[in-house]
């Protein structure tokens, strides 16, 4: 591991994937938060299994490079166990959408204090280009060869209307503001989504069209409404932070002050605490 | 068979306070100094149907309840017809006279009384109270003070109703079981209490459970208490999500446990097989139902031994054990959590709900308990998965300016992933070597429990052993007992002396699963296999006949 | 050694067009009459990395691919260095001149000769057919017509190119490796084809499966022709949703099949215990990498062996059999199918990836694949789980005027739930009788294969098999190897004979799960027991030493 | 099983639960439909398991009593079986939105041709009370005993947001108009479902909020977002189909007319197109 955030591992995405851009950002949203306090010791990172996932081995974080579709889980599991830890986890479209809904809906719904990166590039990528659950009705992969008979998921409305309090679109060919992104969403208290338009340059080639879609947004949504309605917009792709609010954290509400990690008990604390409770019965 | 114990049967509707009825006893008799042994049946539905508890106790150690009971304390016509049958020579029923035509027993208008008072239909149950004080012979002074000590609200009404029905009990069978009194008081607990209370003393910090019966209560226990304990629970939307989040908090160093049953075992096979490659400790509490599948949700059976033995994809070494008493429930529990930790597996506690639901007096050796203590990284250059001696590699959590990854991976020995040929024979053998020293060390634990020492061998685990225990008492047996408590590493060192015999292997399977695993581990073949696979626990009156039998 | 067979590698990066190289090298040799065996070996990514075919072929039965080769095509530096050691006495490297500098083998400046093309990235593949075809002589034509052949498209460019190619390898060495024409055309499958017409030939109506390496091929294969086969295919959003989904499809009456890896089945053991209660019959691919958890997803491993013998809460018969060969997948994919069918179970075919990804000559016999079909209910009133002699009760179907009532909680005759000790009782041992059917019918199938009568006695099962028959050919080796196909049911009374004697196991595992299950099912002790567990298949040559030096 | 669509199993709900009037709405729900040709043998039922599954046992209709959160994907793989037979889904609130909710997004957005029913309880009742998808924040159950700290999830929104055909919302004080809506339902060609306000006198006895707050509502929103916005509502609860558009359902994208069971070739007609794919290679 290096200081500037590297790996020794051999880095295997295809010539111009969008996946590079992303590691870029991360590299330099850390650099951002260590400038803020926020030491990289304490940033823990979490990924799935996938193209994006091979982020976890390219960047010189701690963190659990975890399964198809529970990293999400693995990353609230982190976050419970020490509340001090800043976690960020990168998942595939297929990972967060697809095999691991539930956690994403849930994570969201619990308000857990976890960032999850979304590398959306609307296929099941390593696995040879399968239809994912934002692929577009009518897309062929191998396993859908006369298209995908499915319309596609819109991630953005569907974490806000499980819950989340920072939700917010990157894109690959924006870098500088997708690191800006990440650090506000590492600093969010509370579950923060950021879906990333990343084109897979093998699968879906878009960076032609988001390259003219996809427009900066300047401030989030005033409005829970508001921000819906930037989500579902098709013409333009406003990328930025879409809806912020405050809103106790899962970890917080759990068990306020408490770590676990941190205010693990000696054996005579805990003895003691097993003798009281025998002794209620 | 010599019956040295008493046993009270209280039936009625779910809801109609069967349960309550049922503890409040068992909680007298354990105040007598008694020994006690309470098991609750229920089906799996909220109000009405028909639930008892059978309550057992003596003088001497118990571990079973009997069914042949001598006080039946029936609140409706269902639980007398029910029990009319398990009435003990001697033994008399109270039922509820509202509730069925006048019959053998003590009818009791139950029903009439209650009405006399608010909510009627929530006060029938304590009629069990009162009618086992009239039953003993307490005086009612003392019955007023069991119901405050166990009812606590409603006095008013409690109180007077109960008195009422302990008058009418006492004029027909007053006095007519007089209890002596035991040695000591000692406190009562559920398996699934002692599992708690064991993890908790090891170290327990989170514990993650999607309500699944009979596992349930462990969260029950834990969420209530967690305050007082110093722990954190959390019901998260699944078991895929409880175990995957277990091994997150474990990699940020809280000693995680959870806990289900087969159908929740099923669903965190992958995330079993991530924490054997992760290398991650983690604490499972598997409690069995009748299966396949849903199966009989509320009953019990041995039935998830091959499961659990046979969890997860690629190669890692695991820990299973099953516990043979609610004591040794607590000691495990411990004992496990801390072996996860020192060796960075999985560990499996297997139960039945027989055990984990099953209330007994039980002293727990709290200052005995195992304590998780993970080996770590003294400084310097960290790996993850620095290739050790016996397999182990120190660990190092997150906060630390050393990087620490975790992976799912085949790895190197710092965790980046590798597919080169030469690694991943290393991992392997890295992960071979934590099955031979995971084993050395098992050696060195009492892996088998030997009760007896002369006449037939037998073999029995899990839960079960309480009820051969019982069996043997009742039936004035003398045997040998043996109990692997250890099931992965299989404690085949320990059973090398009974290979060439053909022992009395008892179970609650169908299939005959344990006495499968002797014979293909242990080369032990059974002569007969006692089977009991209705969800009923085995009545020790009746398996004492059969071992008789068997003999 | 006798080396009878010629080998051809060809490594280069991914997305450069290797894996065509290598199935045109093995289409051609096939064409020829050879029998072909290709093992295509890739890591887990896109573009870039390290890719390589081999490709054995001989004029008699070959069931391995060769590492030692005679001609080795390096597409660039990288396969030049890791293939440098594996070219046989006589054989020669043809690399890409303009990826290194000069060194021993023929340099060919493939890239620079590839821009004179479009795309040239795309085009420096190609290379590896015109080498081949220049290195053992075929003409200009005949190579013109293979390129139009196999490649179809930009054939303008194609041609053109592979010319210059083959010029400048037939310069240096033209006709260096005649090779014989074999007796007959033969069309080549993979592991993963075979087992989906398998199925498909038994009657396969739904195919469920959400991707998996290296299960993933089927769900291809299936879905490019599903309606010229008449079947179905989906991926839905989990293999928890392909699982159960097909368990409803098949209630429909739909023969229904999922396949995936071991975390996918890991997730499916929930459903597969539901299809133990059901009574659902199920056909489940299991196909093996090296694990634990994700492990090395694109190589292969045998160690999923305890995880099929092992799933499922509770206690339901289920049938685990694995194919040697890819001809026999073809047969067994089918027979699992039909038996999944003929007693309302689930079936599982365990192989691995290099039997499921592997390519090779083989012949079908189509018609005879065995033919799935239910035991169906012939009128009158319908009980689901009919209580019937040997346990399998009839279907039915609906829409049907009788009521169809499949279940997961145990249940009565109708399907209705009961929680009563008799009725429990009654179904255990109706699904215990099941057992007993089942292993009496498998009695009667082909459950081991046996190769040869004398020299040392050699276990082995799986893709093994075919490293196994290739190693004694290769090292003239005369040995008895004997493959169980069946694992459960295990043929322990097709094994009684081998009890006493010490044989060689040789399998893909770090634990030796094979050998343990000899041990423990049938008693047969291995004296030694051959591994690999890199995520390799076994070398024949390799192999051979290493049987010779444990026999 | 009885010409009245009852069975003998002895019913074990509690006195007053809720789920009587779902029971009673089926069977009438049944009776309408049989009287407009579907064929009650062509109407086959799925259960998850909690309260609301014993339906199951006491419905003399053909079906599967599935798992917890998996009967949503029992009924589709009916449903692809044989399209013919008409699916209708029992779930519970757990079931559909904790443990199987991505099988009810999935099947939501590829609108599989099957009604789903949720009795929303708000609560784990056959595990005794535990807090569930949709209780509120701050209920106590078992599991929560210092109160849940999460929020409900809304189901009408998240089906409207996975792209639900049909969406409705019935109460049990109601059972006419829940009857009708099972029908309407079952009609639909495409996913249908429907919230059923289901009170649990022993856990959530909502009867006296709910005979409040419940009102009929006419007839179904003109437009998505207007149905978003009844969805929404919380001083009212507007009981109704609150959606309902037509779309092709995913069984008829993904094989037109094709019927796996009725299509099942013979052996010969099998084998025949086996050597025909073996003869293409
Ligand atoms: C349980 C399980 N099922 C399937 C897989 C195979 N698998 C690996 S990555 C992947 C999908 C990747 O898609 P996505 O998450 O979008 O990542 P991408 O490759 O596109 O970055 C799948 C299905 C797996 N590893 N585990
Ligand atoms: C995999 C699995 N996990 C847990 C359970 C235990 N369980 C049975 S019903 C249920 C929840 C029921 O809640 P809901 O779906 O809302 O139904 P209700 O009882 O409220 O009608 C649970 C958790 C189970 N059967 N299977
Ligand atoms: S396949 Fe697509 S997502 Fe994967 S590395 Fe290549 S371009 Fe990136
Ligand atoms: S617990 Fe609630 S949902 Fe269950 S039967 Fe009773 S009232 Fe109905
Ligand atoms: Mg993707
Ligand atoms: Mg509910």
């Amino acid at each position: 591991m290096t200081d500037d955030l590297g790996t020794y591992a051999e880095n295997t995405w295809c010539p111009g994937c969008g996946n590079f851009a992303i590691l870029n950002a991360v590299k330099s949203a850390v650099g951002s938060l260590e400038a803020k306090g926020v030491g990289r010791e304490r940033i823990v990172m979490t990924a799935g299994i996938g193209c994006h996932a091979k982020i976890f081995d390219y960047l010189g974080l701690s963190g659990f490079y975890s399964l198809h579709g529970r990293s999400m889980a693995t990353a609230q599991g982190l976050k419970l166990g020490n509340p001090d830890l800043k976690v960020l986890g990168f998942c595939g479209d297929g990972d967060a959408f697809g095999e691991g809904l539930a956690h994403m809906m849930y994570a969201a719904k619990r308000n857990s204090d976890i960032t999850i990166v979304v590398h959306d590039n609307g296929v099941y990528a390593l696995t040879t280009g399968q239809r994912g659950p934002t692929s577009a009705r009518g897309y062929k992969g191998p396993s859908t060869p006369r298209g995908n008979t499915e319309d596609p998921f819109n991630p953005l409305v569907l974490m806000l209307e499980a819950g989340a309090t920072f939700v917010a679109r990157g894109y690959v060919g924006m870098v500088k503001e997708l690191a800006d992104l990440m650090v506000a969403a590492v600093e969010h208290e509370g579950f923060s989504f950021i879906q990333v338009l990343q084109p897979s340059v093998t699968f879906s080639n878009r960076y032609a069209e988001y390259n003219e879609t996809v427009v900066p947004l300047e401030q989030p949504a005033a409005s829970f409404d508001e921000a819906l309605a930037l989500a579902r917009k098709t013409e333009t792709l406003p990328a930025g932070i879409l809806y912020r609010i405050e809103k106790p954290s899962n970890e917080r509400a759990l068990y306020g002050d408490w770590n676990p990690v941190a205010n693990h008990p000696t054996r005579d604390e805990r003895l003691a605490k097993v003798k009281a409770a025998v002794g209620r019965g | 068979m010599s019956r040295d114990a008493f046993t009270y049967i209280v039936g009625g509707k779910a809801g109609e306070g069967v349960k309550k009825a049922g503890s409040t006893a068992a909680n007298l008799f354990a105040a007598m100094g008694r020994h006690v042994f309470q098991m609750d049946d229920y089906p799996s539905l909220i109000r009405g149907g028909h639930n008892f508890v059978a309550v057992s106790t003596a003088t001497r150690e118990i571990t079973s309840h009997y069914m042949k009971a001598d006080l039946v304390v029936a609140l409706d016509k269902r639980s007398y017809d029910a029990h009319r049958e398990d009435v003990a020579k001697g033994g008399v029923v109270v039922y509820n006279s509202d509730a069925q035509e006048e019959t053998e027993g003590v009818g009791i208008p139950m029903t009439a009384v209650a009405k006399e008072y608010p909510r009627p239909e929530l006060r029938v149950g304590v009629s069990g109270a009162a009618a086992l004080s009239a039953a003993i012979g307490l005086d009612k002074d003392e019955m007023a003070d069991l119901i405050t000590k166990e009812y606590k609200r409603d006095l008013e009404n409690n109180i007077p109703f109960a008195t009422a029905i302990y008058e009418a009990v006492a004029e027909k069978i007053g006095g007519r079981f007089p209890l002596e009194k035991g040695d000591r008081e000692r406190p009562m607990f559920t398996g699934n209490t002692a599992i708690a209370l064991g993890a908790v003393a090891a170290g327990l910090d989170v514990y993650l459970a999607y309500p699944m019966t009979p596992a349930t209560t462990i969260l029950h226990y834990l969420a209530k208490n967690e305050r007082e304990l110093g722990i954190v629970t959390m019901q998260p939307e699944s078991e895929i999500a409880a175990a995957n989040m277990a091994i997150g908090a474990a990699a940020a160093g809280a000693r995680a446990m959870v806990g289900t049953s087969g159908g929740g075992l099923a669903l965190m096979e992958e995330a079993l097989s991530l924490a054997g490659m992760a290398e991650v400790p983690l604490l499972v509490v598997l409690s069995s139902r009748p299966g396949p599948s849903t199966g009989v949700p509320t009953y019990t059976e041995q039935a998830d031994l091959k499961m659990a033995l046979g969890q997860g994809h690629g190669e890692f070494p695991q820990i299973v054990a099953s516990p043979g008493t609610v004591g040794e429930a607590f000691d495990l529990a411990a004992e496990l959590m801390s072996l996860a930790w020192t060796f960075q597996v999985q560990t499996i506690l297997l139960t039945e709900k027989h055990l984990s639901e099953s209330r007994m007096t039980v002293e727990f050796d709290v200052d005995g308990a195992a304590w998780a203590e993970p080996r770590m990284h003294d400084g310097g250059p960290y790996k993850r998965y620095a290739d050790t001696a016996d397999g182990v590699s120190p660990l190092l959590f997150p906060p630390s300016s050393e990087t620490v990854k975790f992976t799912s991976y085949e790895h190197d020995e710092l965790g980046i992933t590798t597919e080169e040929a030469a690694d991943i024979t290393l991992m392997h053998d890295k992960r071979n070597r934590k099955f031979a020293t995971v084993e050395e060390h098992v050696r060195g634990l009492r892996t088998v429990n030997r009760f007896g020492s002369s006449g037939p061998l037998i073999f029995a685990y899990g839960s079960t052993t309480m009820s051969v225990l019982e069996a043997l008492r009742v039936g004035g047996i003398e045997a040998t007992v043996v109990q692997p408590v250890y099931l992965d590493p299989f404690p085949v060192w320990e059973l090398e002396e009974y290979r060439d015999m053909s022992p009395i292997v008892i179970e609650q399977s169908a299939a005959g699963q344990f006495a499968r695993l002797l014979a293909e581990k242990a080369r032990i073949d059974a002569a007969t296999v006692i089977k009991r696979y209705d969800g009923r626990a085995f009545e020790p009156e009746e398996l004492a006949e059969e071992i008789r039998r068997a003999a």
